[in-house]
């Protein structure tokens, strides 16, 4: 390793690599954070990428991202600024500039700064002369003569060779960041097994990269090392939101004994969820690809009424298509997980952009009074959680659970420490006993679910659908009071879950002037926020909601003990509406975004701050 | 299906439920050829699951005494197939109505049929959608007069066996109500039939839509304006059994035996497996008074079944994979430990 | 006529009829009521019939009923209880009992009391010697017997014979209520115009039960007359909520001098809209019978993008498989009507049934932040109205708008005064102006709405979608700060109609004790209770809302003028949770009912009385 | 379609807007066709309107400078079959993937097919969702890898033709996106043709499903490989132009000429226009190794269109009726006046 004489340490890092859709940025981010993670740091990711394939080459809206933040200490979200920013391009740059701390560095790839590639991303000059005048350390690369060098051997093939300059940047921050290149040599060498060319390449190129960023002045005299984080004890992987919402679901089939059966159809940023539960067929869960949503829901409907731990994946759109579907299994009282990954909406929206704007839908969007479980996941690693406990919910209280992840922590990762099976807790559905007198809608006493009989079972022979049914006896029935009871039957089988979840916690103290409410995937953003101003020695105190229907029992008697509540959302106020339903005794204030992007801690610092000054 | 043969009744199959379909109504008389078949398949009570959507025909599962499943409009299908394929071990019928199956559910029906999921699908056509009271449906004929039609549809209808085959159906039946044996019949064929197996159950809505059948269905004509089609049999119809199909260029022609020339031997044999669906795609377009109307199993084309593939699949991958729980998979890739 | 000296004078009368499926009860009361609002009478009707089309003969499930309710003062509801019971066998006597006022009068067909139907009706032996016992009239007429008698000169034919016993029951009706037989014998020769034989043995069973009743003692003694209603000067008719629906409709096309287009898939009770528009080809209206609700409402987009007053009707499971597309009509700003027939849910639930369940699905019943003005209609007869008005927002807003409506007003009659044409605003939707450069998402700077170009148009081609759209140029747009502005524009849109419906009124005095919250159709029943205890000096007022979104500007300065708010509904408190959302100052107190039926007055009164009490 | 016809270069039909799809994807090819197409069928540009669902291919209508709506995913023939009937002087295109028009969006593909709208309809075949990144899709080749079926495919695909005749189709086309003259033929034809016109477009996603069609569509082998159709013209194929489809019973036979005894007379003649499908059918399944792909207008059948059935109708009713306008029928039937 380099000369730790040089090595500047720091708590943490940002790094934003930006480049066109086809530069390779997603993967070279990845590559930095798993080689982080598994030096030992803390790490977030965000890739933040166009709507398009391959959006047109050069401009600012074919500009893909991947933001990643590093540290010594508990990182929570992929940090607001960058200190290092990586612009393969003109649009890069442009589109990326804004994101660049004071004093920050930037490695533009000055071979692509030509007059077309200018044009195309809008400059009418070179910039960087005049952003030099800025307070950023630029460094002018030459990058692709560079890997063009360093591939002569390999081969000439431009496509090829120009293929490969994301590894010489990736290079270059290793070598700023004082990594090795090992991780990143192991998997080009088990990615490009079958084609020892491409991965040598790709390796003298990446080694290349490191070489030059020694070489410039600027870079080696301010070589950065940040230290591993203090982690508990265990075993880790990195993982992102939605490949854990996957695994969840799966543990909590095999905790329930159960076969797993996922009826879905792709949608940004859902898609992967559905993409993870496909490939594992080597634990036997069985995806069903339909032709729509609607489809996709019913078979696992279907799936559910066979015996299985049925669920469905969306996105908004998917959401809303599955309306109808879930009233039938709110009708039929069966167990199902729909996992909505929320995106920008409304309708198709800013499909790979992020938003919290389903929570109405999920909780309010069907007809009748039809009540169902919604549950959110904050982080992309306790995306396996409330995965494990949306199926927990469903199987032991009989009822449809909609589990609400977004595009940020769907795509984000983050480092997870990874539970034994033996830690989690069997899950125990309400099997109808075999033998006795089958009645499809008596209940549980306490839980209220009614009981679980799968076809194939002799003597358990009934009938479910979506007309009222009589108490009990499950018969069809259009009698007026037996519609109120079990309306009723309904709604507080939903509310007494209340009773078999955790109680509602605070980050902070027991009482004070503000309660930064949130819920989902804002916890990275909000905690740092709050985190970082109680350090301060702020009054400010953090109430982060996952069980959103039925509410913890506790969250009135936790709000009515600080003097101002505060709800930030990344939709127009969905939850605080909410609230202001369930718990129409508070004031409250919000804050709410609506860019398709996550918060920054900065805007949070800055609106809580000034809620307190407010006094 | 299982292959345990249990000695049932069609009694057995029937359920305590009071029928509410109206009097006279065509569905009756199939439900009872479905007690008989479902008799005679032997298949154990207790792993028939009968799934519908909604409309007059899609009550059946209240009728019958097995597991069932009351859907919602048009998704009899889509849930018919998640449980096929979550539960392989399932003799899944699946009811469904014109409107149900090729109206809102249009979608759902040629895909499964497409996948070949083993289901037993009976399609109750009575060219109306009876429950909402009278509006034509995608299978109404054109210029049907019906509540939503009142100066006559502008559509021509769907021919659900040309559909069917358009969507690569590999099994696919006709019947006729007051034919309870043939019902019975084909019913039971469609559940021995490994894969999606269609069956058009032509009922009359004595409501909305009375007679609408009948002009090849009445007893009197009936044997003259259908024929009865039946694998490796010669396609003879007619009371005296005196006429049958014959081949020209590419169309089917109804012939006299004994006239023109014709002998028996001209007449078409009946291949109800011949992959090829050019045959079986005029053979169920025929239509009265041009042809007679073909019934009993006009396609039966082996083929692979979705959930089998499926199974076979999962077995496959797992015969070779070190992941064999979830705590391997939590282990597998990229990991690392913090002492 | 009779001699006028039997007559007793009543204010008002309450009838129900009721058979099985089959007896042709929803005709009788439909022309009992026709024959009252001729001579008249203010009329309500309530049909209730069962979900199946021919529910079993002679069993309580199969019972189809239909109560009409009459007088000589304003009548806005069915009323809760009947003067006159017509039951046509031992189970509609059974199911409709309840439903008689003490000393009411019982009519039974005596006939059909045979052992086979007293059990298929779950009666025991019969029960009319001990109900005899109750407060009671109750009439044994042998109908099936007196209509062969009736008929034996015209056909012997079974069948035939008995479907007429509907008229003689009828008749017997008509001679209690002092009415001519006129209108049902023209009725009659229309609709048997080209069966001779089937209308004169109607007529004759008419007649016949017309002078049967005479022979009765107990109904000869006291044949009753309630004399025409005060009714403001007019032309008057007998109409539906569907039939004012669509009529409301095809009207507001002719105020906007556009084609109406209506893409729509069959449901119960919605169904009668679309029949009633595909009958209207004489004035030009396009139905579409789509092949499911989504092509529904997607073939009315496409009408609306073409330039065509666009609409598509629906109920509850309806709605919900439209979510994903009312989306599209709130990004793309097209006008669309949505008219939502509610029924009993969730899921398939009491189709036949009436509830107000469907309103959370209609305000959030979608992905994203997607708002769509949402009206209720009251009564059958404002159907007219609230139709004619949500295409007039529609139209001049660009925006969707979801009519609600629900199966008791659908179905239910009453008289309506015919408006002239003449007497309805002009309607006048912002069409982009021809020669000028056309920007799709520039706005009117006060409505905010966008302005409507017309395929066809020379100059003005665009392109809309579902994807955000750049703010006045309408070009596909990523950019954060743009989706922040076009998502508060849409929200303002929807919120400015509020200075362009009108401000909402109070009936009772300016402030108060109790004001009474209802929305939709509800308004007849409460407005009966309300009116009658302020007729007893009750401090009781009331505020019907038809705009729910947005609500009408100084909703929350009348709240704030009594003391106490009760908010009533069908469901679980719908519009009360909304009321918390959009005026959380206000405490409001509920009253809710899950039966499928509408309210009775009788309960409100009640239970507005316990309020005033427990002051 | 307007009978005006106006002079129109492509470039006029171009939008402003950049081109958003991957270099080397076939849809740029086709939609030079399109442009080329749209100058040549000279229909005033203002009364042409584009329409599509979501994927990649649905981007088109942001490329012509049209009337257009990017509507949501599989609703592209619902949108445009509103539009068409409120307005039947419009020019409609829609424009849909394999997954927009044949998985979530199948119901109203076939739909509007048996209705018959006059609508052009250009499916872009790539096998492939491209915009979510590589799933299968319903016209994947069974055995397929792709993201969700990382172990192959165990579903049979649709091929668009079959459904489009089993849903009554009277219009199948198809081509590939490379053959740019052939493209922008057919797409006029089918905006010629009066009533749902289905385009079949075999468009490449070098992303994704790089090279699906190549084994008939490289140039070098194209010619033996794909035969292009001509109505009333001989099926002769072949870089030699000396092969040729005959008939054998019910299917179809690829012979030399001059080889066996096979000459020119024993080829088929292709009729586009004979009304029973069993021979488009055939033609449409050919699939290369066995056969020849077919290309150009497999199939062209008049038929009445639903719009001017529609117009037809309300045209009759109004002629016959008193009711002209809103006062009328306010007016009409029991009415009473209270003075
Ligand atoms: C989502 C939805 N749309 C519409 C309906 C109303 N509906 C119920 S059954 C039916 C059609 C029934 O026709 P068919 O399937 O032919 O059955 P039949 O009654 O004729 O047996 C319709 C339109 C519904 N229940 N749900
Ligand atoms: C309701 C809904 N479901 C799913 C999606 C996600 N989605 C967008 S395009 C697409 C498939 C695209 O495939 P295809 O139609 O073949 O078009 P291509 O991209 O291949 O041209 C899917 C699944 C969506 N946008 N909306
Ligand atoms: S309405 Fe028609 S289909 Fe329905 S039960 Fe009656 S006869 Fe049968
Ligand atoms: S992903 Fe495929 S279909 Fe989409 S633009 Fe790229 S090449 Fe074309
Ligand atoms: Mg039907
Ligand atoms: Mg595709």
């Amino acid at each position: 390793m380099a000369d730790q004489k040089t090595l500047i340490e720091k708590e943490e890092v940002v790094i934003r690599f930006s480049g066109d859709s086809g530069d390779g940025m997603q993967l070279t981010g990845t590559q930095f954070s798993n080689t982080s993670a598994l030096y030992g740091n803390d790490v977030s990711t965000f890739p933040d990428y166009p709507a398009e394939i391959r959006a047109p080459q050069g401009t600012v809206g074919g500009v893909s991202g991947f933001q990643l933040h590093f540290g010594s200490k508990l990182v929570t979200n992929p940090g607001d600024y960058c200190d290092v920013l990586v612009a393969m391009n003109p649009a890069a740059l442009k589109a990326n500039l804004r994101w660049v701390k004071p004093g920050g560095t930037i490695i533009v790839n000055i071979d692509t700064f030509n007059d077309k590639n200018l044009e195309k991303a809008g400059y009418k000059e070179n910039p960087i002369p005049e952003y030099r005048k800025g307070d950023y350390n630029i460094v002018e690369a030459p990058i692709t003569t560079l890997t063009q060098g360093a591939m002569q051997d390999i081969t000439t093939d431009n496509k090829s060779v120009l293929r490969t300059r994301n590894m010489f940047a990736l290079g270059m921050t290793y070598f700023m960041f004082n990594r090795t290149l090992d991780y990143t040599i192991d998997f080009l060498n088990r990615k490009f097994g079958k084609k020892p060319d491409v991965a040598q390449g790709n390796k003298l190129v990446l080694q290349a990269g490191f070489n030059y960023a020694e070489t410039i002045e600027v870079l080696a005299s301010r070589r950065v090392n940040v230290v591993p984080a203090k982690q508990e004890k265990g075993v880790y992987r990195n993982i992102n939101g939605n490949t854990a919402t996957a695994w969840g679901l799966i543990a909590a089939a095999e905790k329930a004994k159960l076969e797993l059966f996922c009826g879905s159809y792709p949608i940004t940023p859902a898609t992967d969820i559905l993409i993870e539960l496909a490939a594992r067929k080597d634990l036997g869960v069985k995806t069903f690809q339909a032709e729509d949503e609607i489809a996709g829901i019913c078979t696992a409907i279907g799936a559910s009424f066979g015996g299985d731990l049925a669920v469905t994946s969306t996105s908004g759109p998917g959401l809303s298509l599955k309306s109808e579907a879930i009233g039938l299994a709110v009708m039929t009282e069966l167990p199902l997980v729909v996992v909505n990954v929320q995106r920008g909406g409304p309708s198709t929206g800013l499909p790979t952009k992020t938003e919290q704007s389903d929570l109405y839908q999920a909780l309010y969007g069907r007809n009748g009074e039809c009540p169902a479980v919604v549950v959110a996941a904050s982080t992309p690693s306790d995306c396996f959680k409330y995965a494990f406990e949306s199926a927990r919910i469903a199987l032991e209280h009989m009822t449809p659970v909609i589990l609400l992840t977004d595009g940020f922590i769907a795509n984000g990762t983050e480092p997870w420490r990874i539970p034994a099976m033996s830690s989690l807790p069997e899950i125990k559905p309400p099997f109808a006993k075999k033998g006795e007198k089958y009645q499809p809608y008596a209940r549980d006493t306490e839980k209220l679910n009614r009981f679980w009989a799968i076809p194939g079972t002799p003597g358990l022979e009934h009938r479910l659908g979506g007309l009222e049914k009589m108490n009990v006896t499950g018969t069809v029935s259009y009698v007026p009071e037996n519609h109120d009871v079990m309306t009723n039957l309904r709604e507080q089988k939903v509310k007494n879950i209340e009773n078999y979840i955790p109680k509602q916690t605070v980050f902070g103290d027991d009482k004070g002037d503000l309660l930064v409410v949130s819920w989902g995937g804002t916890y990275g953003h909000v905690f740092s926020a709050v985190d970082s101003m109680r350090k301060n020695g702020h009054d400010i105190h953090m109430c982060h909601i996952n069980y959103i229907n039925p509410l913890p029992s506790n969250i009135g008697e936790i709000f009515s003990r600080y003097k101002r509540i505060v709800v930030c959302e990344i939709n127009l106020g969905q939850l605080v509406n909410y609230l202001r339903v369930k718990h129409q005794d508070f004031k409250y204030l919000q804050y709410n975004k609506m860019m398709g992007l996550p918060f920054t801690v900065n805007e949070l610092v800055e609106h809580f701050t000034k809620i307190l000054q407010e006094k | 299906m299982s292959d345990l043969k249990i000695q049932y009744k069609p009694a057995d199959f029937k359920s305590d439920q009071e029928v509410r379909w109206c009097p006279g109504c065509g569905d009756h008389a199939i439900l009872n050829s479905m007690l008989k078949a479902m008799a005679n398949i032997g298949c154990p009570k207790e792993k028939v699951v009968v799934v519908s959507g909604i409309g007059c025909s899609s009550r059946f599962p209240y009728y019958v005494s097995t597991y069932g499943f009351h859907g919602i409009h048009g998704r009899a299908a889509a849930i018919a197939s998640g449980l096929k394929v979550a539960n392989p071990d399932l003799c899944v019928w699946q009811i469904t109505g014109d409107g149900d199956a090729m109206a809102i559910g249009g979608n759902h029906f040629i895909h499964e049929i497409r996948r070949n999921i083993n289901l037993n699908i009976v399609l109750f056509n009575n060219e109306i959608y009876g429950l909402t009271k009278g509006q034509y449906s995608p299978t109404s004929k054109k210029g049907a007069i019906s509540n939503t039609s009142p100066f006559g549809t502008i559509e021509r209808p769907f021919r659900p066996g040309e559909l069917v085959m358009g969507a690569q159906g590999r099994f696919f039946a006709r019947t006729i109500d007051m034919m309870v044996q043939l019902s019975a019949d084909v019913l039971e064929a469609a559940a021995r039939f490994e894969g999606a197996a269609v069956v058009e159950a032509l009922v009359n809505c004595v409501i909305f839509n009375d007679a609408t059948h009948e002009m090849f269905s009445a007893k009197e004509n009936r044997d003259d304006r259908t024929i009865v089609l039946r694998h490796g049999e010669k396609m003879i119809f007619g009371k005296e059994k005196n006429k049958g199909l014959v081949l020209k260029g590419f169309t089917l022609k109804v012939v006299t035996i004994g006239e023109d020339g014709y002998t028996i031997d001209d007449i078409l044999t009946h291949d109800a497996g011949e992959p090829n669906p050019a045959i079986h795609h005029l053979l169920s377009n025929m239509q009265y008074p041009e042809y007679p109307v073909a019934l009993g199993v006009i396609r039966e084309v082996k083929d692979d079944t979705y959930e089998n593939l499926l199974v076979q699949q999962i077995a496959d991958v797992q015969a070779n994979t070190k992941i064999k729980k979830m705590d391997d998979l939590l282990k597998s890739g990229g990991i690392w430990e913090v002492k």
